[in-house]
């Protein structure tokens, strides 16, 4: 489970950024989901809880945390188009967990569909992201 | 906001030493200096574990002999041990497959490497770095703070030229420089740390050009053996 | 729209044979085989052009032993004559300076240069790549459509698995490739060429060592006269 | 004059994209001209027509072109600080001419003001730019 990494890296950055806004409760955390990473979302959520549990310095809950996922687009650098990647199923099952841990591995496995290049940009949906922090002062 | 540069520091907050194998130019032997350092280390009893950050022509597993290696996740990924080595590559991940990326995307991956990977307790962590003064010396300088540089410098006058850019950079930047090591010092160079004194950083040795070291290339009880090795071990026991 | 890269063909369309010489990993010779070959064809009457596209870490000028070089302006820039080539460094415009880049402003920045340099004709543009599948490979694969490859290998291993993975990326892609010329051959080392057979390439020969070569490096007379240069000039007869 | 490089590059790039689109005559071709690269407007509309008179098989008039400078964003890759360039004045002359001709030699010469790095990025006003081409189809 790789994903308590990046749920630790949420609640610890969401903490720190209240701390310099002088937020003293959070009142919403929107986190954006990339599609590409292929997180699964309770497997996410668990972590997140797991991890509010071991931060007893944390002001917030993690039920303040909102998820979104972000579906991904692509961009070719050689020839322009653009293309969403809906379909992860094609890969075989290393790729597939090669792009969960790093997503730009995406590049050794994908090409784009208009000119063949592994050259292209991950422009949406990539990791996980947040997006804003809301809270009381 | 970018959640991966809250937690870098964190993972890698219980290993005492942060060494950059760093010099600017390519094929002087960083990747072989940061490898052969991280293994004779642990020969000693150290914990010591090793990042090869040239993610566009990764090499360090090569002279480790060594593919197919598969991280473990808990909590992240756990780099996995190779001669008593904590290992973490990108070749994990790529399949031995070429890897063409831009920089952006070197700095996201390079991002992500350190944000999931779990470290541990370690004495050193050696870090293989690529050529150049792009993306990964930029990200390396950004998101490990606490990085000492040990430069790797030959007497070829454009690798010279290149090291003493980087250096240039690095002092500007006030990062940590534990100094100069001389590299394949052949009987006909001239000696290199005359060269070096103008730039004021400590100069911490020589190593031979050693025409037998490409052979034990690929096999670590043999490259352990070489009187670049033994050269090598020598010269960490004063300055590490 | 960035109308720059519609303008870069134009500036190229007087070149017959543009050639990088490239290789993956640095340190394998790509500068000085690039260097050389340019010389070498200029002495014998050829209109040769020169481009170092190692922003990050640029040689070329160091073997050619000159600095200070800017060109002149003329609908663009002309790039200067050293020894009767024309040659374009991204060191005309840095002063000297080290110069800590991303790629994507490597990118930019080689865009830029494209656009405005004016060659004018000639016979030959060799290409000095810097190391890796970065930005400047990938714009150099973009941007300038008639490249044809001189891949330099040594009998490193390392060198040679970074040089089959370039091959790869160029072959799945269509790009042309010359052949595999092999750097730094030994009297220890294996023949190359044998371990080369499965790749489908031309080997186009093999320079030795030179233990000479060094000293010759910034002193364009010298180097002409060194082993290396005879034996680049006679393995060049056969393949440009 | 290197303009002229960049003059015509304009005006060819212009001429591909009206036929692309298909645009018989173009009516407006909007140029944004970043202050970093300090171009000289009047040296620039100069080598506009006079590559308008080299180019004969071109449909419009260089007239349609219109320039517009855009003020130089710069944002620090590491202290995250945001600063435009308003006077490069204070630079060497052969600094300032080698930003001229390649912009990104900025990160030879300037530092950040927040930290002191040269690892900032150009966001905006780099160089020339075509932001739109309108036409009669
Ligand atoms: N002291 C030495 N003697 C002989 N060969 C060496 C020595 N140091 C490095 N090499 C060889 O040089 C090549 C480049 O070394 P490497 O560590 O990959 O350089 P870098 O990481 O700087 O690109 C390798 O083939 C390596 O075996
Ligand atoms: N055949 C050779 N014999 C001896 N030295 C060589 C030979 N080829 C290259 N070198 C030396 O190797 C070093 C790296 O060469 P360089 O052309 O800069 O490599 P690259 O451009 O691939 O990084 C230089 O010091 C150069 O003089
Ligand atoms: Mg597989
Ligand atoms: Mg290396
Ligand atoms: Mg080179
Ligand atoms: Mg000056
Ligand atoms: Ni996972
Ligand atoms: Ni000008
Ligand atoms: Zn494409
Ligand atoms: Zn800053």
């Amino acid at each position: 489970m790789h994903e308590w990494a990046l749920a630790e890296a949420v609640i610890v950055a969401a903490h720190q950024e209240a701390e310099k806004q002088n937020i003293k409760q959070i009142t919403k955390v929107l986190v954006k989901i990339g599609e590409l990473q292929q997180i699964d979302l309770d497997i996410f959520k668990f972590a997140l809880e797991n991890i509010k549990n071991i931060y007893d310095d944390l002001s917030f809950d993690a039920d303040v945390i909102d998820l979104e996922v972000e579906p991904s687009l692509l961009k070719c650098k050689v020839c322009g188009i653009e293309w969403e990647l809906r379909d992860l199923t094609r890969l075989k099952e290393d790729e597939s967990e090669a792009i969960h841990f790093i997503p730009e591995t995406a590049h050794v496995f994908m090409r784009c569909p208009g000119c063949g290049t592994p050259d292209f940009e991950i422009v949406k949906g990539r990791g996980v992201w947040i997006q804003s922090i809301e809270g009381v002062l | 906001m970018d959640p991966r540069l809250s937690v870098i520091d964190r993972r890698l907050d219980k290993i005492e030493n942060i060494i950059a194998v760093s010099g600017g130019k390519g094929g002087i032997g960083k990747s072989i200096v940061a490898a052969a350092s991280a293994l004779v280390l642990a020969e000693k009893g150290r914990m010591v574990g090793l990042l090869d950050l040239d993610f566009c022509g990764p090499c360090a597993h090569i002279i480790l002999g060594t593919d197919n290696l598969y991280p473990e996740e808990e909590k992240g990924i756990v780099p996995p041990k190779v001669n008593g080595i904590s290992f973490m590559s990108i070749i994990s991940f790529t399949d031995g497959c070429p890897w063409a990326l831009r920089g952006s995307e070197v700095s996201n991956a390079i991002t992500e490497l350190l944000a999931i990977t779990q470290w541990g307790t370690l004495d050193y962590l050696f870090v293989d770095m690529p050529p150049g003064l792009g993306d990964p010396a930029l990200d390396a300088i950004r998101l490990i703070k606490r990085m000492k540089y040990l430069l790797v410098a030959t007497p070829s006058k454009v690798a010279l030229d290149v090291m003493k850019k980087e250096l240039q950079v690095l002092k500007e930047l006030n990062m940590k420089i534990m100094g100069i090591l001389e590299n394949m010092k052949r009987k006909e160079s001239e000696p290199l740390s005359g060269k070096l004194e103008a730039l004021e950083v400590p100069f911490l040795g020589s190593l031979d050009y050693d025409p037998y070291l490409e052979e034990a290339v690929g096999n670590v009880p043999e490259l352990l053996k070489t009187g670049f090795a033994q050269q090598l071990q020598e010269a960490i026991e004063k300055f590490i």
